[in-house]
């Protein structure tokens, strides 16, 4: 379509509305919350502009090593949840009796409300009570009680698996969607030439919704930086901060210890951080071209 | 040897029947040709030869074997789909290579025979383009490409050539029977094209909603064909058809009225039965020519079309019914101005009321299907 | 028009005792409303505050006493006069855990104490005497010890989550070990000889704790000991009730064992309280609608409802503690508890103690270096 | 009787074995939780724990199921009123995200990155930091406390998410269509509601989905600040009346939750079924 | 009057340019038909033309407006895409009346118009199904019929008979040619196939990677082509060129040397300049007569076809080259037997050493592009 005026007047029309909502809602909050990091914004009524101090305070503490845990975190949550997702599409698009029930039963996860599902997953964990736990006793792997939580590195992983289950059934069904809308002839003439399942998979499926995937996994590495409730009701970020991310810490700051405004500094940070990542990630991964994928 | 036996193929979607019992018999090494009017289920029948489809009842054998159910690869069969189906998001180079990929050929191989390929098909300068850019005529031949890397024993084509130019569509057509004859597979080839169907087909395949009208050679479709359907779809421009009535049979001729334009006598023996019934009279335009012959009649020309090659008349017959008559070269006859033109009974053919041919040698009963 | 006064009460439903107090006060003091709003407990304190920092505070509100301190220092709230004959009614300490400065920030109105509970049942089974807990700080690591090695079943439970109650249970030892964090006039004294002792007592006795202590909160632990594997527990009045409700086996309660340091039975006290919000523009009034909630007549009715330790003494307790003697450690203990410290920043606090506990149950750190480095890290929260 | 399914989609014994061990693995990873949530729901509040590990508890009863409407009567309502605020939410979310995504696939206009990327960066900020500013912006526009409090920040937070899942989605859809539409005269608004609109079906499904159970599940600290009223709570903030002072009624809050999810469930089930496959077959030649 | 005007226009995709400059001048009502081999820029053209591409140089006038900046339907056209671009959710009737919906006609009109279109195009049948369940013919015949119900002042057709059958392509072919009649529009149409260019149209644009090579009515181009390109285009079989030596040029005559072949001797006066360079002698299959003309030459045949209506002869010349000739009817030729075949000098054509034509009354020059 030709690239006239007319046309991009027309896609600023349609996407006004959308635009006018989201400045007029969250365009405030977002400059306030800019604003508040410069400020010693507490508790208190009165808030004094204290410029750079409090980001300079964050660098202070061991900021560092949360900003590495922070995205190793997210690395393997996002990772396991596009690897599963992807899967999980790929079985429930099979051709086989029941996938309709199947998807359906994929959806709990995510419809349930975040800290219910969390809250199980706490009861899985433990060491005493748990499911994960108590089979492992049952079938003589361990021979007694884990307590997932009790240990900065399982903690971590814990922490990680709960976050991919929340995440994985939106993932499964975008997927799907993806994966439906490749044409059919495609992959009937890759099996004429002999391509099997697992190959078809790999190079007609898998480029075919690198786009989707691409999307996914951005939103979802958004999500899941900034994934809070997870951490915090499964082990507050303990032990000993083992499982404390960014997040995590600006939560404490802000909410935790109302100190708003080096909560806000946080925030910002946060924010920047994801800016950059995302852009840097959307650059690389849409110029490698999923025809390049063998 | 029979490499290819297709015996009361049937296939249904829904309670629509598409292939109502289809029944082939394809040589090794042979090229046969499907036509067929547009919808009739050519294409339907490739893609169950291919395995692509699901019988609904009947049989395939490919070399002795029943394959119903095995998968393509196993069937041994390429294809080239008339929807081109190529993969979007690879390069040109990479689509062609694609089986040879599957195959597990080395780099150097895959370079070598995609080059190969690529070089016939006129695509060298195309290979790192995604199909999204290439015109119609370049997809289709990356299409083709992608069938001719392998060498399988069966080839399917589906309309290979249908957005090719006329230059491109004359080398293509001779690198695809050359490559029939390099590797002596057999070859089931869909096209819509007379040309194609009648230089390179073996065997023609007429097809009629969903059953075969008539399996020969070309040449024996163009001068036998075994019913009115074959003998207006085979040649064009189209036969002519002219309704007159039998009204005598004898030494070896059966004698035609055909109203206001003639009597004709046609040299066909033994048909008494004929008598006093409606037939049709089948004249090639190609066969007649200016001024008279055995049997004449005047035309009136309406529209004169001139291809250099040879020209055609849309005229009208005493009778008022159209008649197309094509000369060689470019003849001095304009719109509007009668003239007489012949041609050799010999060279008419003759169907029943029922649209059977009656042939000269009364093998009237021989049509397939 | 009546003039309204927002107030906070934490929980699902309305306490009914509350609900028809507010009644008679609208009744009494005509021209003003009560606008109540009941916010589930999780979010009850965040909920304020965030009303608060965002301008439109509630007039009174049921908050933690431990925020007290910090909600003063930044000018949220208002003190709370107190007549001497009011504070002497209570029991002593209550009104402590309310004040800062020489002030009083809020008004008392739940009162949490804790005790120790032991499983009989395991008791005889390890070998040891089912109606004897122990009393002091060696006896309780030396059954526990006992326990874990005679039936392979934990015989105390650790609690060492990142939650604000690992620091409770640890004050628990501080307390019953005359302990202090923090002196009247501000001085962090958490680096002493019975803080060290308690907290070397409390890593003595994870050795012979549940797998994995830094997994479990308070209701966790809780909730193993209620299934019969653990030995001993520190814990609140509503596990007798649970245990009474479970029937699983004999079981008793008694006052927190004592430190060598230790002056006498000790406990930890937690308060909730009324704070009432600056700006609201009825502050006079909350105030004097928050006392009536509290008095000596009305309390009583719903401290009964909840099932909650009594705040003030009287013949009413005694009863109580007569029918119900799962009742007494509890109201003993309070002679000699310790509250929640006050704080300016009580998350740093906590978050610091929990870090303490947690360094030391898991080994990664001795308890006097840690002690050392606590007490260093506390100062920034006064 | 005859395998009528194409060839291409039949599998062999052992494919059918993979692909249903792989379902059941799946499976049992999603609903495990829920399994240890049902036995919770199960128990009596005394004996929520209990060891040695099994799966069906010892003396397990559905009272919870029946108790937790005494204790908070207003359950119904609140799981009405998340129905009613998801439902709004996503119908204007939709209105808002479906024209902008088509926006963004389709045209190349000045500032599109950097658009997109702004929509990105609203969801960068996490709710809770921003909470206060925007509970100053709800108090002066004076919608505290009623539905809309909680309707119009969760459009706004839900949009971004929305337009880029469905902007990947459109940008699959063939070009040409668009073309064809518009060389016969179809405005570009036409193409968009008869063209673009039934074809992007599935993608807008999703979207939907994920916009709606966004609403209905996971935004539920909007609900909790910016509203006090009990009649217009959502399920979210309803589940935590059962977080007592020192206790949680687990068993109860169990049960309600799984009565909660029970609705969306359903309706998730009739959408479903719009998530169909081919509904480009035919469209154009490769 | 001049219905559409292009100057000048240009495209290019990145750095690439696909058309490079094209004038061209349609008249009101007059069928164009644009031909040129695969990948050339024919439908990039057409989508210029219906404002689908943005143009990146020239113009574009239709009825005497510029256009360049206007929507596909305030240029007044209406378009058959290569690709079909049909809606895969809607039935075909649905498809087929979309553009009246868009107009807003009533629904009597639109079942009444389409209902037309869908009997023309053989349709009926199948205008409850969706296009996912169409052969490619069907396809093909929806998306004309999505162009025809509309009527606008310029149709812009993409091979749309491409995969029908010659029957229907032939009916198809009269249709267009009649509707055009019918309703005066202006048509420009894209085709590889001979015959529709020749019959249809008016007037031929041939196109060679992006520039116009000639613009003339069908004979012109068949009988003069202003270059070798255009005389190996046009017709098919293609003309078969030998390369020889002007050895002189006197009485109007210009002698050619073909080494082995001959020397012939072709009427085109006053080119003295030619004489000693290197020319082409052109000669097309079907102007080759068995036995001795005014130049004969000896053939030997390799694969002989024989169409029925007429006989190809892949031959080669007595200097090894490749020749075809083409035979009336089904005369006597068998591979690898010589025989002589003659030719009218008057009908070689010859082209100097550029491939420019050299015509016999020296026009030379008169080439558009
Ligand atoms: N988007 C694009 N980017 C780069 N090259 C393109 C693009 N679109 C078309 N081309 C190239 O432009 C040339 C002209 O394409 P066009 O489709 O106009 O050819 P055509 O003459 O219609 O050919 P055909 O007869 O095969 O349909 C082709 O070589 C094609 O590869
Ligand atoms: N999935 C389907 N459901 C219903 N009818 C179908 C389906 N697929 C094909 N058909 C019908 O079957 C008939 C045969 O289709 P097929 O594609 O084999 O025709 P074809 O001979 O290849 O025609 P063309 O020359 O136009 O490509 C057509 O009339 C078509 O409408
Ligand atoms: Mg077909
Ligand atoms: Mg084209």
């Amino acid at each position: 379509m030709s690239r006239s005026k007319g046309a991009s007047l027309f896609a600023f029309c349609l996407l006004l509305p959308a635009l006018l909502y989201i400045t007029g809602i969250v365009a405030y909050p977002l400059v306030e919350t800019v604003n508040l990091s410069f400020t010693d914004a507490a508790l208190k009524p009165v808030t004094k502009w204290v410029g750079w101090a409090n980001y300079e305070k964050i660098f202070n503490v061991n900021f560092s090593t949360i900003i590495v845990r922070t995205f190793i975190w997210t690395f393997f949550s996002v990772a396991i949840k596009m690897i599963i997702g992807v899967c999980a599409a790929v079985l429930l698009n099979a051709a086989l009796p029941g996938r309709a029930l199947f998807r359906i039963l994929l959806m709990p996860p995510w419809i349930v409300p975040m800290a219910i599902g969390i809250f199980m997953w706490g009861w899985m964990y433990n060491g005493q009570f748990g499911m994960i736990s108590g089979l492992l006793q049952n079938f003589g792997i361990t021979d007694g009680p884990v307590a997932f939580l009790g240990y900065g590195r399982s903690a971590f992983w814990a922490t990680i698996i709960t976050d991919v289950w929340i995440g994985v059934p939106l993932v499964t069904i975008y997927m799907l969607a993806a994966i439906q809308s490749i044409p059919k002839d495609l992959y009937e003439a890759a099996w004429t030439d002999g391509a099997g399942r697992f190959y078809r998979f790999r190079r007609i499926t898998l480029p075919m919704i690198v786009p989707a995937l691409i999307t996914m996994s951005m939103l979802s590495l958004i999500a899941t930086f900034n994934s809070f409730d997870i951490i915090w009701i499964l082990t507050r970020g303990g032990p000993s901060g083992e499982t404390t991310t960014m997040i995590i810490d600006t939560y404490k700051t802000a909410i935790g210890s109302y100190k708003y405004g080096e909560g806000a500094a946080r925030a910002v940070l946060i924010c920047l951080f994801l800016s950059v990542f995302c852009f840097f990630y959307f650059r690389t991964v849409s110029r490698i071209s999923s025809g390049d994928i063998r | 040897m029979s490499q290819l036996v297709l015996s009361d193929l049937r296939k249904s979607f829904g309670d629509l029947e598409i292939i109502k019992g289809v029944n082939l018999d394809v040589s090794e090494g042979e090229f046969v040709v499907f036509v067929g009017p547009s919808g009739c289920g050519k294409s339907t029948l490739l893609r169950m030869i291919a395995g692509l489809e699901d019988v609904s009842g009947g049989e395939i054998v490919i070399g002795g074997k029943q394959v119903k159910d095995l998968p393509p690869v196993k069937r041994g069969i390429a294809m080239v789909f008339q929807s081109y189906a190529l993969y979007p998001h690879m390069s040109v180079f990479e689509n062609i290579a694609f089986p040879l990929r599957v195959e597990g050929l080395s780099e150097d191989k895959i370079k070598e025979r995609v080059g190969a390929a690529a070089k016939v098909l006129q695509l060298e300068s195309r290979l790192q383009q995604r199909p999204g850019t290439l015109s119609g005529g370049q997809r289709q031949r990356v299409a083709i490409g992608r069938a001719i890397v392998r060498q399988p024993k069966i080839f399917l084509f589906d309309e290979p050539l249908s957005n090719l130019d006329a230059a491109l569509r004359t080398e293509m057509r001779v690198e695809l029977m050359s490559l029939h004859q390099k590797l002596g597979s057999t070859m089931v080839y869909v096209t819509h094209d007379q040309v194609e169907a009648m230089t390179m087909a073996d065997k023609i395949v007429v097809l009629n909603a969903g059953t075969i009208e008539q399996i020969g050679s070309p040449l024996e479709l163009y001068h036998k064909p075994d019913n009115i359907f074959v003998a207006g779809f085979i040649g064009s421009p189209k036969m002519n058809f002219l309704s007159g009535t039998v009204t005598a049979s004898d030494r070896g001729n059966v004698v035609v009225d055909l109203g206001k334009v003639g009597t004709i006598k046609l040299p066909r023996g033994g048909h008494p039965d004929l008598v006093g019934k409606t037939v049709t009279v089948g004249m090639r335009p190609e066969h007649l020519a200016l001024g008279e012959d055995k049997f004449s009649f005047e035309v009136t020309p309406g529209i004169v079309e001139r291809l250099g090659i040879h020209t055609l008349a849309y005229c009208t017959l005493a009778d008022g019914k159209n008649f197309v008559a094509l000369f060689e070269g470019d003849p001095e006859i304009n719109q509007g101005v009668s003239f007489t033109v012949g041609i050799d009974p010999a060279k008419c053919q003759l169907f029943d009321s029922d649209g059977i041919a009656v042939h000269k040698e009364s093998q009237s009963g021989m049509h397939s299907s | 028009q009546d003039k309204v006064i927002t107030a906070l009460f934490c929980g699902d439903t309305m306490q009914p005792a509350h609900a028809e107090f507010i009644k008679t006060w609208e009744g009494n003091n005509p021209g003003f409303k009560i606008q109540t709003e009941v916010v589930g407990w999780d979010q009850c304190q965040d909920k304020a505050t965030t009303l608060a920092a965002a301008g439109t505070p509630y007039g009174i509100a049921y908050v933690g006493s431990r925020t007290l301190k910090q909600f003063a220092q930044n000018d949220l709230i208002v003190p709370i006069p107190f007549s001497e004959d009011e504070k002497k009614a209570y029991f002593p300490f209550v009104v402590g855990t309310v004040t800062t400065d020489g002030q009083q920030w809020g008004i008392p109105v739940a009162f949490s104490t804790k005790a120790l509970y032991w499983n009989k049942d395991l008791f005889a089974q390890a070998g040891l005497d089912p109606e004897k807990p122990p009393l002091t700080f060696a006896e309780e690591i030396a059954y526990a010890k006992q326990i874990k090695e005679k039936t392979g079943i934990a015989g105390f439970g650790v609690v060492a989550k990142d939650y604000d109650n690992t620091m409770h249970q640890f004050l628990h030892w501080v307390y019953s070990n005359n302990g202090t964090v923090i002196d009247d006039a501000g001085n962090i004294t958490l680096d002493s000889k019975e803080n060290l002792e308690a907290l070397t007592a409390l890593r003595d006795i994870t050795a012979f704790a549940e797998e994995g202590p830094t997994s479990y909160e308070q209701n966790e632990v809780r909730s193993i000991f209620l299934d019969g594997k653990l030995g001993m527990i520190q814990a609140s009045i509503a596990a007798a009730n649970r245990l009474k409700e479970a029937n699983k086996f004999k079981w008793g309660v008694t006052n927190l064992p004592l430190g060598p340091s230790a002056k006498g039975p000790g406990t930890l006290l937690i308060t909730d309280s009324l704070a009432v919000f600056k700006g609201s523009g009825v502050e006079e009034k909350a105030i004097e609608f928050g006392k009536f909630l509290t008095s000596p007549e009305n309390q009583p009715v719903y401290e009964k409802q909840e099932g909650l330790t009594p705040l003030r003494p009287g013949p009413a307790v005694d009863k109580m503690v007569a029918d119900d003697p799962s009742w007494k450690p509890y109201i003993d203990g309070i002679s000699f508890g310790g509250p929640e410290p006050l704080f300016t920043d009580y998350k740093g606090l906590q978050n610091t103690m929990i870090q303490l506990v947690q360094s030391v149950v898991t080994g990664t750190a001795e308890p006097a270096d840690a002690l050392k480095k606590a007490a260093a890290d506390l100062e920034q929260y006064k | 009787m005859k395998n009528s399914k194409p060839m291409i989609d039949r599998y062999t014994w052992y494919e059918t074995i993979g692909i249903y061990a792989g379902i059941a693995v799946l499976m049992f990873f999603v609903l495990a939780p829920f399994i240890e949530g049902f036995l919770v729901s199960l128990k009596p509040l005394a004996l929520l724990f209990s060891s040695p590990y099994s799966f069906w508890p010892e003396n397990g009863s559905f009272t919870a199921y029946f108790t937790l409407w005494d204790r908070v009567p207003m359950m119904g309502w609140y799981i009405f009123n998340s129905l009613l605020l998801a439902f709004v939410i996503t119908v204007v979310v939709m209105c808002l995200v479906v024209p902008a995504a088509y926006a963004f696939a389709r045209f190349e206009f000045p500032g599109r990155g950097a658009l997109l990327g702004a929509f990105l960066a609203v969801n960068m900020f996490s709710g809770a930091v921003l909470l206060i500013p925007l509970y100053r912006l709800m108090r002066s526009l004076g919608v505290l406390n009623t539905y809309f409090a909680m309707i119009v920040p969760g459009v706004a937070f839900l949009i971004p998410t929305a337009i880029w899942l469905l902007r990947a989605y459109m940008m699959r859809i063939p070009r040409e269509l668009d073309e064809a539409a518009w060389v016969d005269g179809a405005s570009r608004l036409y193409t968009l509601r008869r063209v673009i609109l039934p074809i992007a079906m599935p993608g807008i499904m999703v979207a939907a989905i994920a916009t709606f159970i966004g609403a209905y599940a996971q935004q539920f600290i909007f609900a909790l600040t910016f509203n006090s009223k009990t009649e217009y709570m959502p399920i979210g903030v309803g589940l935590f009346a059962f977080f007592g002072r020192q206790e949680v009624i687990w068993n109860e809050l169990m049960a309600a939750c799984f009565i909660g999810i029970t609705p969306a469930l359903l309706i998730i089930v009739f959408l479903q079924r719009y998530l169909v496959a081919g509904l480009t077959a035919g469209a154009v030649k490769q």
